[in-house]
């Protein structure tokens, strides 16, 4: 398989996970949309990795994993803290910066 | 002691004592302490211009000059001294009136409260030191200094029973007016400046008539010259002894004094002594005219005061220095002494009308007669102070073939002789009305100065050689036509007023006749003017004000506001809604993207 | 042959299950339809000669990312109990994202067209575990330290903002904070204004 | 000590403010002791500037420079000239009388004296600076607290919703302290632009590589450069000098500020505009100052007559003032117009009498305003019976503002018309002196209403004259009003030193060029 193919899924995997970021109204919802733009991303650092004969892009997956972790946790606790003051964890109410 | 150590003593003596009781409060709280200390200050000032004049008559002649840069350095725009003729006998002049003036209010104002009589001898020897910074002026600029000054405080004197609305509106209407006028002294000081570099009373200039002119205009101020005469007659608002002082005697006549001696100034331009000789033979006759109708024994005198300083003015404006000269010296005695006497009388019947008077002599005859003295004097009685004066200037306006004003000089003369008959018949004579029944004699303090004034109200015209020679003119008394025509008429006018207020009451058919006439000149109609033109500035002040608020400032208001409306509506952008925003991240990248791609 | 079938289906796993993330209205499903993404992803490593990466992306993603989902889901439930999960999970606004998805996608795909990416040929052998490790401690020493402090502050920063609320709604003395802790107080009053 | 004084003026202000920041904000006493001693120190070091400044020498003195940018050729130089010497001793007159006045001051008085002292930093910063990038640095320093200090600490004037732009007046609440604040903040920024395009113009043009003011000078600039220049600088520092038409952040500004602002702002803060039109437009740029001359004298005479008219017919107090103010600073600018000595002089001086005479002015307002709660003249009548010191001190200053001999005021318009008539400028000279009798008009209106008349009525209970420490300012201010104007000397001869250097230069460019509507026509 050519690294075409790869691109080309991880790409496809994006514009879902964009999807997702755009409409989902739902707090933990988007947190899912963003695991799958990280994943597509993974995808194309692996894939380049492999096919680019080097180890650095496998370094870097393990290093956007980390992050990953570290926005998840964040992001979590983040809507935690929503549902706690709003008893809801739906985005689009949560307007309070509107201008 | 030099002769410029005496003269800075007789101005520098009041100003201390003004600065002393004006800011040691307590001190001028207490009234009359404060009263004493400005008089003793007053009686220093005069003994100092007593000494500078005995001193050093010789020495007076060439002139004494001590100047200090005052603006820069060197003498362009220097203040000091300048002692000559003119200004030493001008120095003794102010300092005696002055110091009868404040003897006499403290007779006069004995029932006003403490701290208003340390405020009014704090400003009565501010207004001597003012004046005599004008008499001792060596250049245009200290004369400048010294003549804003005494407006000052004429300002504030006229205000002295500033609770009164009528004082409080005087005080400002003359301080307006006079300071209006003193813009024609400002720009020709600047031009006299511009033009010669300096502002020496001597200066050669082309420009002489234009900053002549400017002087006189505000002379006119000053001095009370028709139609800028309108604040005199309200100054009356004053304390008596102020206007005796400021508003007849000295200050008013500043600008006479002036022109005496900016006389070089004045030589080189023709067209302003013109304009001053018919200004002010006008002046004398229109005044002598409103004088004949005033009800107020203060605003006749006021009205005489306008009319004698026309006198004086015509006679400048003849270029006979000397004979304005004369007539200011001599009028500041008598009428300074009517003024007084005035006060004497005002002081008993508490009310200034004469209605309120009448059959004051058999009351008081220590001051009805140096009332009728001063009355005399001014009507031009031979051989009192006012014959001699009066007599010169109807000669010189002849002399120099000035007729028409020498016509109303004349019939001014007769007016004069006239409405102070009348005055006097009606104040002291006649019957006595309900408030004079319990007039009484003034204390010793109030009729020592006026014995002083009388006397010189009665010898002052013999003074006039001696004058000359100070100042270097020629003169000796004698008897010319004109000179008598004039003394004739004036007898024929107190014979008129006497025929028609005496006892005799006659002439009900003239004072029917002149009834409207009367009626027109109390309508006051330049005073309307002037109120009609403050009218206006403040109308035009309104609109400018209006126009400033909402048109000019309106269009900066109004720019700031576009720019409200606009953030108003971009702010419906931030909706606060996070997916709006990674939408426009979103929108961005792929247009970015497509444009990096498709390129 | 066998590889492109392989491949193929792998992809279609990979994307449905994403679609499936991302379209179902139940939450806790579409957190499970994400651990089948994942999972697939692994697959694909695996594909690539990333063993490390595949084992890694099971174990930490499926394993720890996943379960933490599932308890924030679990944590917010209150919500979804009173308004029912349907609704909660619904998405908006998909008439504005799919012009732009498509547009994305046909980025993409243009974008890889024209990029001549055949001539990359694979690595022969695959690398070993041990050199990754190296790396990381090697070269990549800096941003490892850097990321460490970076999970650090991540977890302090959780603790701290998810701890934050809860001290001000159990200090129950001070009237003003249990104000400002009710729910939705401030964010109302902001926006009135 | 003495090549470091002119930093130790500059300083200790700052540090002033400094040590307040460290003082708790409810310890309302050590505040005030320290901003009182922050200017007082600094007032010594202006009056120690004055005693040693060699005026025979002349030129720049106390000279220091500490390296700053060096790659712009950016560097603090501070030096004193005579104006300098003129203009420091005002400053330091007036900031040591505004922290006397505001010593009532009982909302927030930490952070108040702190923005102030900051702006009077600023305010001696741009009087000895020599490095055109610093002087716009100093003058940022000095204009922006103002923002602060009037949107808190201010009031609120009436003002009435009329006129053509009715609908916008109510939705910007003009007259409120938070519309002045940001009116003023905003015209004085757009000023500051202009300014800072004028700047960079100046440094490009000169080679790009030094902001030394005094080699500025000494630079010739093209003349088109200078043409289009010096407009930039004369309005962005006449939006500060109060020229018309953008005067108009200065009434609402002055009558929502307080006490101790309105009399930095109005007694120092304006002439820092006037003295940038001078210090960098006319001297740095003699051609371009030149051939505008007849626009900037013009404008500023239209200024005194205007400000004085629109003066007249104001009904609260503090605008009166402010209206007056602006006319004044028509008197600046006229003399700075003239390229004349004594109209140089007039117009520096004007800046000295002005500033002391507005600031006792302010002050006085503020007393009255303090005890009478109210600025509505109409309504008042009568105080003199119970203010007599407040009345006193009055009158003085509206002598001083209408030219009375023997105040400061007198000098100052006196040197100004007389430069004007010299340099053949009848036509501004007369409107300006019409303006100045108008002031004796609207000053000594607003005296009779205020404190003669019938006794205040018994809705002004309360009254008192002033106490304690205000007796300080009122006292410091009105004896330097007679004093300077019996002694213009103490302060002429200064300034009369560093016009006769700028002047021949000057001079020598008004010979050469034509009024720039024609050189534009060439």
């Amino acid at each position: 398989m050519g690294l075409e193919s790869y691109v080309l899924i991880a790409g496809f995997l994006f514009c879902v996970g964009l999807y997702g970021i755009l409409t989902r109204r739902n707090a933990i919802g988007v947190l899912v949309s963003v695991e799958l733009l990280v994943n597509a991303a993974n995808i194309n650092l692996a894939a380049f990795a492999h096919f680019g004969r080097g180890l650095d892009g496998q370094v870097f997956v393990l290093f956007t994993t980390a992050l990953t972790v570290a926005e998840v946790v964040v992001g979590l606790a983040l809507v935690i803290l929503l549902f706690r003051r709003r008893k809801d964890i739906l985005l689009d109410l949560a307007n309070g910066l509107k201008g | 002691m030099t002769l410029v150590t005496w003269a800075l003593l007789a101005l520098f003596v009041p100003l201390g004592v003004a600065a002393f009781i004006g800011l040691v409060v307590p001190l001028r709280r207490t009234g009359r302490p404060a009263a004493l200390i400005s008089v003793a200050g007053a009686l220093v000032s005069l003994a100092s211009a007593g000494m500078v004049l005995a001193g050093g008559s010789a020495a007076l002649k060439p002139g004494v000059h001590a100047t200090v840069g005052w603006l820069t350095a060197g003498t362009a725009t220097a203040v000091g001294v300048h002692l000559d003729g003119t200004s030493a006998w001008m120095l003794l002049v102010v300092t005696l009136v002055a110091t009868c003036v404040q003897i006499y209010s403290l007779g006069y104002l004995h029932d006003e409260p403490p701290p208003a009589l340390g405020r009014y001898f704090t400003y009565q020897s501010l207004f001597l030191f003012a004046m005599n910074t004008l008499v001792l002026a060596p250049n245009l600029l200290q004369a400048f200094l010294g003549w804003e000054l005494v407006g000052l405080v004429s300002y504030l004197l006229i205000g002295f029973y500033f609770r009164k609305p009528s004082a409080a509106k005087a005080a400002v209407k003359a301080f307006w007016v006079t300071k209006f006028a003193d813009l024609g002294f400002l720009i020709g000081l600047v031009t006299l400046y511009a033009q010669t570099g300096g502002f020496e009373w001597t200066a050669v200039t082309p420009a002489a008539t234009f900053v002549t002119l400017m002087l006189f205009f505000a002379v006119m101020g000053k001095s009370a010259q028709f139609p800028l005469h309108i604040w005199l007659p309200d100054a009356m608002e004053g304390p008596t002894p102020v206007s005796a002082l400021l508003h007849a005697a000295t200050m008013v006549a500043a600008g006479v004094f002036l022109i005496v001696r900016a006389e070089p100034l004045f030589e080189q331009a023709a067209l302003t002594r013109d304009v001053m000789a018919y200004v002010g033979a006008f002046t004398a006759l229109f005044a002598a005219c409103v004088a004949v109708v005033q009800s107020d024994i203060k605003k006749v005198l006021a009205y005489s005061t306008c009319s004698q300083l026309g006198y004086m003015v015509a006679a400048l404006g003849a270029g006979d220095t000397f004979a304005g000269y004369f007539h200011l010296s001599t009028h500041a005695f008598f009428k300074a002494l009517l003024f007084l006497g005035a006060g004497s009388l005002i002081h008993a019947v508490h009310s200034n009308e004469l209605k309120d008077m009448g059959g004051l002599f058999r009351k008081m005859p220590f001051s009805g007669t140096v009332f009728v003295v001063g009355a005399l004097a001014l009507a031009g009685v031979p051989p009192l102070a006012g014959f001699f004066s009066k007599d010169l200037i109807l000669e010189a306006m002849h002399h120099h073939g000035l007729h028409v004003p020498l016509a109303a000089l004349a019939i001014a003369a007769f007016l004069t002789a006239f409405y102070m008959t009348r005055t006097v018949m009606l104040a002291l004579f006649g019957t006595p009305s309900h408030a004079a029944e319990h007039a009484h004699e003034p204390g010793i303090d109030m009729k020592l100065p006026l014995a002083v004034l009388a006397l010189l109200a009665v010898g002052a015209g013999f003074l006039g050689g001696p004058l000359a020679g100070l100042t270097g003119h020629d003169y000796a008394f004698h008897f010319t036509p004109v000179g008598g025509a004039g003394t004739a008429i004036g007898l024929v006018g107190i014979g008129m007023g006497y025929f028609m207020f005496g006892p005799a009451q006659g002439g009900a058919a003239i004072k029917r006749g002149f009834a409207p006439v009367g009626a027109f000149i109390r309508y006051g109609l330049m005073d309307r003017l002037a109120t009609v033109a403050y009218g206006i500035m403040l109308a035009v002040g309104a609109i400018i004000a209006w126009i400033d608020r909402y048109v000019i400032d309106g269009l900066m208001n109004w720019s700031g506001w576009i720019l409200l409306v606009l953030g108003r509506r971009l702010r419906a952008l931030q909706t606060g809604n996070v997916q709006d925003y990674v939408y426009a991240v979103a929108l961005a990248v792929v247009v970015f993207g497509a444009w990096g791609i498709l390129r | 042959m066998m590889e492109r079938l392989f491949f193929g289906a792998v992809a279609t796993v990979l994307i449905f299950s994403a679609l499936m993330a991302v379209g179902t209205r139940n939450l806790v499903r579409a957190v499970l339809w994400l651990g089948l993404t994942l999972a697939t992803t692994s697959m694909f490593y695996i594909m690539l000669h990333a063993p490390f990466l595949a084992t890694l992306q099971l174990i930490l993603y499926t394993g720890g990312v996943l379960s933490l989902m599932l308890f924030g889901v679990m944590l917010t439930r209150r919500s979804t109990e009173q308004h029912g999960v349907e609704v909660h999970n619904e998405s908006n606004g998909q008439r504005r994202a799919l012009p732009i998805v498509a547009v994305a996608v046909g980025l993409i795909v243009t974008a890889v067209g024209r990029t001549d990416l055949s001539t990359a040929t694979p690595a022969a052998v695959s690398p070993e575990t041990r050199e990754i490790g190296q790396r990381i401690l090697g070269t990549h020493l800096l941003a490892f330290e850097v990321l460490s402090v970076l999970l650090l502050a991540a977890m302090v920063g959780a603790i701290v903002i998810a701890r934050r609320k809860d001290a001000s709604l159990e200090g129950k003395d001070d009237p003003r904070d249990r104000a400002a802790a009710l729910p939705g107080s401030r964010l109302s009053s902001e926006r009135e204004t | 000590m003495s090549e470091h004084i002119l930093s130790v003026i500059v300083a200790s202000p700052f540090l002033a403010a400094l040590l307040i920041m460290l003082v708790p904000g409810d310890r309302h006493g050590p505040i005030r002791v320290l901003g009182f001693v922050g200017s007082v120190i600094s007032l010594l070091g202006a009056i120690y500037v004055a005693l040693h400044y060699d005026q025979a020498r002349g030129g720049m003195q106390f000279g220091v420079v500490y390296p700053f940018i060096p790659r712009f050729g950016i560097d603090i130089r501070l030096a004193a000239d005579g104006w300098s010497v003129a203009l420091l001793l005002l400053t330091g007159i007036i900031m040591t009388a505004g922290s006397l006045a505001s010593a009532t001051l009982t909302n927030r008085p930490k952070e108040f004296y702190i923005l102030l002292l900051v702006l009077v930093a600023g305010v001696f910063g741009v009087f000895v600076c020599q490095d055109l990038f610093i002087f716009f640095l100093f003058y940022e320093i000095a204009v922006l607290p103002m923002y602060l200090l009037i949107g808190i600490w201010g009031s609120k004037g009436k003002v009435a919703a009329a006129g053509p732009f009715k609908a916008v007046w109510r939705d910007l609440d003009v007259g409120g302290k938070e519309y002045a604040a940001m009116k003023l903040t905003l015209m004085l920024l757009v000023g500051s632009a202009a300014i800072l395009v004028g700047m960079f113009a100046i440094y490009f043009a000169a080679g790009g590589k030094s902001f030394d003011m005094i080699a500025l000078a000494k630079t010739h600039f093209p003349r088109d450069m200078q043409l289009w220049v010096f407009p930039m600088l004369w309005l962005g520092f006449g939006s500060l000098a109060g020229v018309f038409p953008f005067h108009t952040w200065s009434p609402d500004g002055h009558a929502a500020a307080p006490t101790a602002v309105s009399m930095l702002h109005a007694g120092v803060l304006m002439k820092l505009g006037a003295f940038g039109v001078m210090r960098v437009g006319m001297i740095i740029l003699p051609e371009g100052a030149a051939a505008w001359a007849p626009v900037v004298g013009a404008v500023a005479a239209l200024n005194v007559i205007y400000g004085a008219v629109s003066a007249m017919s104001q009904k609260d107090l503090k605008y009166v003032i402010a209206y007056s103010s602006v006319s004044h600073m028509g008197v600046v600018m006229l003399g700075a117009a003239t390229l004349d000595t004594d109209g140089w002089n007039g117009a520096v001086y004007q800046m000295f009498a002005h500033g002391i005479m507005t600031g006792l002015f302010f002050a006085l307002v503020g007393l009255i305003y303090e005890r009478a709660h109210s600025r509505w003249v109409p309504s008042m009548g009568g105080f003199a019976k119970v203010m007599p010191g407040v009345a006193a001190f009055f009158t003085l200053a509206g002598l001083s503002s209408l030219g009375m001999p023997g105040s400061a005021g007198f000098v100052a318009e006196f040197l100004v018309f007389a430069g004007a008539w010299k340099s053949g400028n009848i036509l501004w000279a007369i409107p300006a002196m019409i303006g100045a009798w108008v002031t004796a008009v609207y000053v000594l209106r607003a005296t009779k209403m205020i404190f003669w008349g019938d006794g205040p009525s018994h809705e002004f209970h309360d009254l008192h004259d002033a106490k304690r420490v205000e007796w300080g300012a009122l006292w410091i201010l009105g004896t330097c009003i007679v004093l300077f104007g019996c002694a213009p000397r103490l302060v002429l001869d200064f300034i009369g030193t560093a016009t006769g250097e700028y002047l021949p230069a000057i001079a020598k460019a008004a010979a050469s060029i034509a009024p720039v509507a024609l050189e534009i026509v060439k």
